[in-house]
């Protein structure tokens, strides 16, 4: 059960993350800072509207202004890298981290945000003796939720199917007629709106603080390598296979619970680079 | 040890007579004349603008000093060198108490600034890292020329930079960084170097035997601590104690999620399976508001008695949720002294909550205090100098008077030990109690151990005194 | 302008620019700062894991997110040397920590190199990040995040410490850099090093010719991360003090920046780039606290703008305007 | 799959009456197979005289040097220009490959496995992406130098006016299949070939 819930929130960042890779091909340094980013922005709206039937806009409304964020950092920056080297690129995203991050602060103060109320109020239900808090449930209920429609989008409709010729061939779709640059855009929008939307959910329980972004990046990053880089599946089950080794590692081998997660990392890399259901590696 | 135990089992209501007299002392002293001078309330001024090097030169000249120089006083400011933390996770816990800094720095160059020499701070940020910490030292020393230093620091920077500071011979004051080891291992016999916050090993000590007092039945405790080595000295510490006040008590949880997490429910999970009587929450920041957010959707608050060594003020960041009945321990406490007992107390809670409403809570925290201390301290130290040596002090002269100096501080009488420039201040612990007046929750009943009941003698480190009891 | 040996043409260029940059670099104590001796000591220290970090990168096309956790290796063995082994003598000090670094790498890069591109990149991010982990829990040897303060060793009986004789130590990395060139240097126009290029610009062409890629491949990591240690191993007494943020992969990040910013396809680039980022770096931060938004903003502006770097653009512009010829 | 690049599923390769199946392809250039590419395989960032002496040097079993300027290899040095003359490339020497006119690059590409001093050599399309003009240049050189030093080359090549031309012998590939083996004369009057390729192209 406390698994779960980790891995709900790892795997909406994941997925988005996994998203942007697979579409664009862009390994996002900076996918930590719209998570972070995300998290002051929800606060901030959350702490306007408390007390309005309307708080629950606060999350999705949080989600879409980071999205256009990601989407304005991919207009005006990412776009450009597209075709070279991959060093740029995640020298660029690396850059953009920094700057991000150093902005939410310059933004949002140093001072930690709360937001009261939320949590609390959504209470508290009996699990097999134990008093489980309903926020969670809701949570990994949602992280559901979305996984099911990012599922729908990307494999029914028109949309979905674009973003995966895309995916999948780049100079192909655009071959066929495809707006290979404005579907990048939409990954980016849905790939940081997601970040946005983690990083929010994560603010009643907890708060949106400075140095949070770091520690989402990396573990994404495992979360991502473990279920295979740019598989949407895979970011399920990497995010499910990390919030269990958590569960189990702080109660049963804490003192090495963070190293076993890297190296969880490490030694699926080295047997299975492409992931568990990752695209085929290619060794060039 | 039987002893040293009798003594430690002080009741509360003692420790509140102990500092009543304290206080009483204090506002005769006070009332003499130091702080009357801003007695009266001044206009909020603007915020310095936050760039490059903050220069802090208020030209406004209000009351007359407290000292008029006669004898030779170097003219131009005095250079304070202020390496603190702005950027990154670090930066919550440091940037109050510098706005703190910059409010009393005003105040005292309104009133001519220290025997007539105004103060300018030149500001760097360590990001809470020792190389920049380090770094910017050296260059603050050799390069900007600075007369003193105070350094905000973590104690990985402290352990850093103690040695650094010993070599190049410049007065430099340590907020926190709080490493017991500082003076019991890195800096044995300081001589430019003095720390103002009491050190980890008081506040776990003060705590230990706070759980203790409050708690006489608990034999089983359990913690969730930050994982380095702060969680696991207060740990540690904490435990030593408690085995000698309780000697059948036994441990029967450890959880330690990393720094900034957002995610504790495990951890909870956890510490709650193994039905402790306490459990410890060895955290600070935002992870101890995450951690009694979630612990109260696990029941936690319910289930078993929780302390928390920082406490304090961080719970102000859980509003009016906060469970009551927290054990919370801390190094200065904003309601402590009384207002109406300590008006130095008062007069600093009231300015900053007015320029400040939305830092930290609204209110100074520790490290306010403790910023609030650097400056006095070193405003006195050089005054007194001054009326033996009839001239601008030498930085030895400084050191020679500020050790064993009593400063006046918003968290009661403070001094510096001369045997290890440790400044010793009263450790403050209460239980938590939500009020609607502040919005969130406030210690109540609150108390506070002076430091003879908990300081190791100087020269001996916590683990031989506490064992020797 | 020391790449360009063999062109006779340019030799005397290469002389003269050779002479002036040794003799300022010889001339830095005499500026009579102890803050600049201290400063440089750190900037040759950068430029000597940059240049090491640039036979992967530049030489060999594999971008690590690793090497912060070979630098830390460097400074935390000369550090648990010190302290926990008493073992103070300065070259056997420095010698081991290069060693144990190499050892490290070779085991390390045997694993790694047999992957490209991002999933190397991610592969030493995950090793390094598990050393950090372990580095941070292992409090009785590495002192956990508080790190290790150390003395300084001794060399040759003379006692130096960086603060208060930095011009010793500064003369002493200069050795140490002049030495790392040379041999950089001598590496990287070896037929070796031109197999390293040929890996670079073409894997396939490289087996294909003859060259066993991956052997090249994992020589290269070793030879790389030896550099990391000995950066490591003389940052360790330059500061006094170890921490395991070392290990992490955002301190690996800044030889990536340092590199790129002189410029990766040159020899000369990362020497550069190591100088300048870590003068730029130290200035930026000491003179506003927006450093990380600066510096990040930096970064960006050269990846998108200057990606030849800083030596790449001059010379660049010096082959349009005054016709040098010649390239590597 | 012959040089190694990729493992064969199943059955095995011999040359020379030695078992190659599944060897790492820098052993099989020891062996003395070699070959060039059907797009353009040269590096691009070194210059055309380190890309042939690169080449010669692995040949020469010098490749792995790591402290000798590889400049004070008079003889590798001498070799590598020979080779380069031999391909007409010799003026251009000091121009990074990527530099090149489209053709050099590849004939470059064919020096260098020339440079490797090879028994058998396969080339897969090499004229592919070069003007029909350029064509019988490029074949010309490489027809020249391929029977001044006796080296057998399987090229696999498309463009039947090239293969007609050049080939002592045509092994024709339908499907996956062999279909015929012969001498050109042999293959251009088969009908049953010739409907093959006129149908496929």
């Amino acid at each position: 059960m406390d698994g779960l819930f980790y891995g709900s929130i790892l795997y909406l960042v994941a997925s988005g993350l996994t998203l942007i890779f697979g579409v664009a091909n862009i390994l996002n340094l900076a996918h930590g800072a719209f998570y972070m980013l995300g998290a002051y922005v929800a606060a901030i709206l959350i702490k306007l509207m408390i007390g309005t039937p309307y708080t629950v806009i606060a999350f999705p409304l949080a989600a879409v202004i980071v999205g256009l964020t990601g989407i304005a950092i991919e207009r005006g920056f990412i776009k450009w890298i597209y075709e070279k080297d991959y060093t740029y690129q995640l020298l660029l995203t690396f850059g953009l981290s920094l700057v991000l991050s150093d902005a939410v602060r310059i933004t949002f103060g140093t001072e930690p945000m709360y937001v009261t109320k939320l949590y609390a109020h959504a209470g508290a239900i009996d699990v097999l003796g134990n008093p489980y808090p309903v926020y969670n449930l809701i949570v990994i209920g949602l992280a559901f939720l979305i996984g099911c429609l990012l599922w729908l989008m990307m494999s029914k409709t028109r949309v979905g199917k674009v973003i995966r010729a895309c995916a999948l061939d780049r100079e192909m779709s655009e071959g066929i007629g495809i707006n290979t640059s404005r579907v990048f855009a939409l990954a980016f929008f849905i790939g940081t709106a997601l970040a946005g939307i983690s990083g929010a959910l994560v603010v009643p329980q907890s708060a949106a603080m400075l140095g949070i972004d770091a520690d989402a990046l990396i573990q994404s990053f495992i979360v991502i390598v473990i279920g295979g880089v740019g598989s949407m599946k895979g970011a399920l089950i990497g995010s499910l296979i990390i919030g269990l080794i958590r569960a189990f590692g702080i109660a049963l081998f804490p003192e090495i619970e963070l190293a076993i997660a890297y190296l969880v990392m490490a030694i699926v890399l080295l047997v299975r680079p492409q992931g568990l259901f990752g695209r085929e590696y290619r060794a060039a | 040890m039987r002893v040293m135990s009798e003594e430690a089992k002080i009741s509360r209501r003692k420790f509140i007579a102990g500092t009543v007299a304290a206080t009483i002392a204090g506002i005769v002293v006070g009332a003499g004349g130091t702080y009357a001078a801003f007695a009266g309330a001044r206009a909020p001024e603007k915020t310095v603008t936050t760039t490059v090097t903050k220069t802090v030169t208020t030209t406004v000249t209000a009351a007359s000093p407290t000292i008029t120089p006669t004898g030779a006083i170097p003219s131009g400011p005095i250079k304070l060198g202020v390496i603190t933390i702005f950027t990154g996770p670090g930066a919550m816990l440091f940037d109050p108490g510098f706005k703190a800094l910059e409010i009393e720095v005003e105040k005292i160059n309104a009133q001519g600034g220290i025997l007539g020499r105004k103060i300018e701070l030149v500001v760097k940020d360590s990001g809470g890292k020792p190389d920049v910490c380090v770094d910017h030292f050296k260059r603050l020393v050799t390069e900007e020329k600075v007369d003193y230093i105070t350094v905000g620091a973590t104690s990985a920077e402290a352990c850093a930079i103690a040695p650094v500071v010993e070599e190049s011979n410049v007065l430099t004051i340590i907020q926190e960084g709080t490493a017991t080891k500082l003076f019991e291992e890195v800096d044995t016999s300081p001589k430019y170097v003095f720390r103002i916050a009491n050190y980890d090993a008081l506040d776990a000590i003060s705590h230990a035997i706070a759980i203790h007092q409050a708690w006489p039945d608990a034999k089983k405790f359990a913690v969730i601590g930050a994982d380095y080595v702060w969680g696991h000295d207060e740990w540690n510490i904490i435990t030593t104690v408690l085995k000698k006040l309780v000697p059948d008590m036994e441990i029967v949880a450890e959880a330690w999620p990393p720094l900034f997490s957002t995610d504790y429910s495990a951890h909870i999970s956890k510490v709650l399976a193994a039905k402790p009587d306490v459990v410890e929450l060895c955290l600070w920041g935002g992870d101890l508001v995450t951690c009694i957010k979630q612990g109260t959707g696990y029941g936690l608050f319910k289930q078993c008695r929780v302390s928390s060594v920082t406490g304090g003020e961080y719970v102000w960041g859980v509003g009016m949720e906060c469970p009551d009945g927290i054990l919370c321990s801390t190094r200065y406490y904003f309601l402590y002294p009384p207002w109406d007992r300590w008006h130095i107390n008062k007069e600093f809670n009231e300015e900053f909550h007015r320029r400040y409403p939305d830092v930290h809570g609204g209110y100074p925290g520790f490290n306010c205090n403790s910023a609030y201390t650097v400056i006095h301290a070193l405003k006195l130290a050089i005054e007194k100098a001054y009326t033996m040596t009839g001239r601008w002090p030498e930085t030895e002269e400084i050191i020679a008077t500020m050790e064993n100096l009593m400063i006046p501080t918003p968290g009661g009488y403070r001094y510096f030990r001369k045997e290890d420039h440790q400044m010793l201040g009263y450790a403050i612990s209460g239980f938590t109690k939500v009020s609607a007046e502040y919005g969130f929750a406030i210690l109540d009943p609150v108390w506070a151990v002076p430091p003879e009941e908990m300081a190791p003698p100087p020269g001996k480190k916590w683990k031989e005194w506490v064992e020797s009891w | 302008m020391k790449a360009k040996i063999g062109w006779t043409t340019n030799r005397l260029h290469s002389f003269a620019g050779i002479t002036i940059s040794l003799v300022a670099l010889f001339c830095i104590p005499l500026l009579g700062s102890s803050y600049y001796d201290f400063l440089f000591s750190l900037a040759l220290i950068y430029s000597m894991w940059a240049l090491g970090y640039n036979f992967l990168l530049g030489y060999t096309g594999l971008l690590s997110f690793g090497h912060g956790a070979f630098f830390g290796l460097g400074a935390y063995t000369v550090a648990i040397l010190v302290t926990k082994f008493s073992f103070k003598p300065f070259l056997p000090v420095i010698g081991i920590a290069v060693l144990a670094t190499a050892f490290l790498g070779a085991v390390i890069g045997y694993l790694c190199v047999r992957y490209t591109e991002v999933y190397f990149a991610l592969l030493t991010l995950a090793f390094s990040m598990f050393f950090y982990a372990l580095v941070f829990k292992l409090y009785y040897w590495t002192g956990g995040s508080d790190g290790i303060g150390i003395r300084p060793p001794d060399l040759f009986g003379l006692r130096f410490s960086a603060i208060e004789y930095p011009a010793h130590y500064y003369y002493i990395t200069l050795a140490f850099f002049l030495i790392s060139v040379y041999i950089g240097w001598r590496i990287v126009n070896s037929p070796f090093g031109k197999a390293l290029q040929a890996i670079r610009d073409n894997p396939l062409k490289a087996e294909a010719i003859g060259i066993p890629v991956r052997r090249y491949k994992w020589y290269a990591f070793i030879i790389s991360t030896a550099y990391s240690g000995l950066a490591g191993a003389l940052y360790a007494p330059l500061f006094g003090h170890v921490v395991p943020d070392l290990f992490h992969f955002l301190f690996a990040g800044e030889v990536l920046f340092a590199t790129l910013l002189g410029g990766y396809t040159i020899f000369l680039g990362p020497i550069v780039g190591g100088i300048v980022f870590t003068v730029a770096k130290r200035y930026i931060t000491a003179v506003t606290i927006y450093w990380p938004l600066v510096l990040g903003a930096l970064l960006v502006a050269v990846t998108l703008f200057f990606p030849q770097g800083i030596v790449g653009t001059t010379y660049s512009l010096l082959r349009r305007k005054i016709g040098i010829k010649g390239g590597e | 799959m012959l040089s190694g690049v990729i493992r064969p599923t199943h059955g095995k390769i011999y040359f020379m009456n030695k078992d190659i199946t599944g060897l790492s392809p820098h052993k099989i250039v020891k062996m003395g197979v070699t070959r060039g590419f059907q797009l353009l395989c040269i590096c691009s960032n070194l210059t055309t005289l380190d890309n042939v002496r690169i080449a010669i040097l692995s040949h020469m079993g010098r490749i792995g040097r790591v402290f000798s300027p590889i400049d004070r290899d008079r003889e590798a040095y001498e070799k590598a220009l020979e080779t380069l003359k031999t391909f007409g490339l010799d003026k251009k020497r000091n121009l990074l490959a990527r530099d090149l006119p489209h053709g050099d690059k590849k004939l470059l590409d064919v020096a260098m496995a020339f440079a490797l001093e090879p028994k058998l050599i396969l080339l897969d399309e090499p004229t592919s992406g070069v003007s029909t003009s350029e064509k019988g240049k490029i074949m010309g050189t490489i027809e020249k130098v391929i029977r001044e030093k006796g080296i057998t080359a399987l090229i696999v090549e498309h463009d039947m006016d090239v293969v007609f031309s050049y080939s002592d012998r045509i092994l024709v590939m339908h499907e996956g299949r062999l279909i015929a083996d012969g001498k050109p004369e042999e293959i251009k009057s088969d009908k049953k070939i010739e409907s093959i390729l006129l149908g496929v192209g």
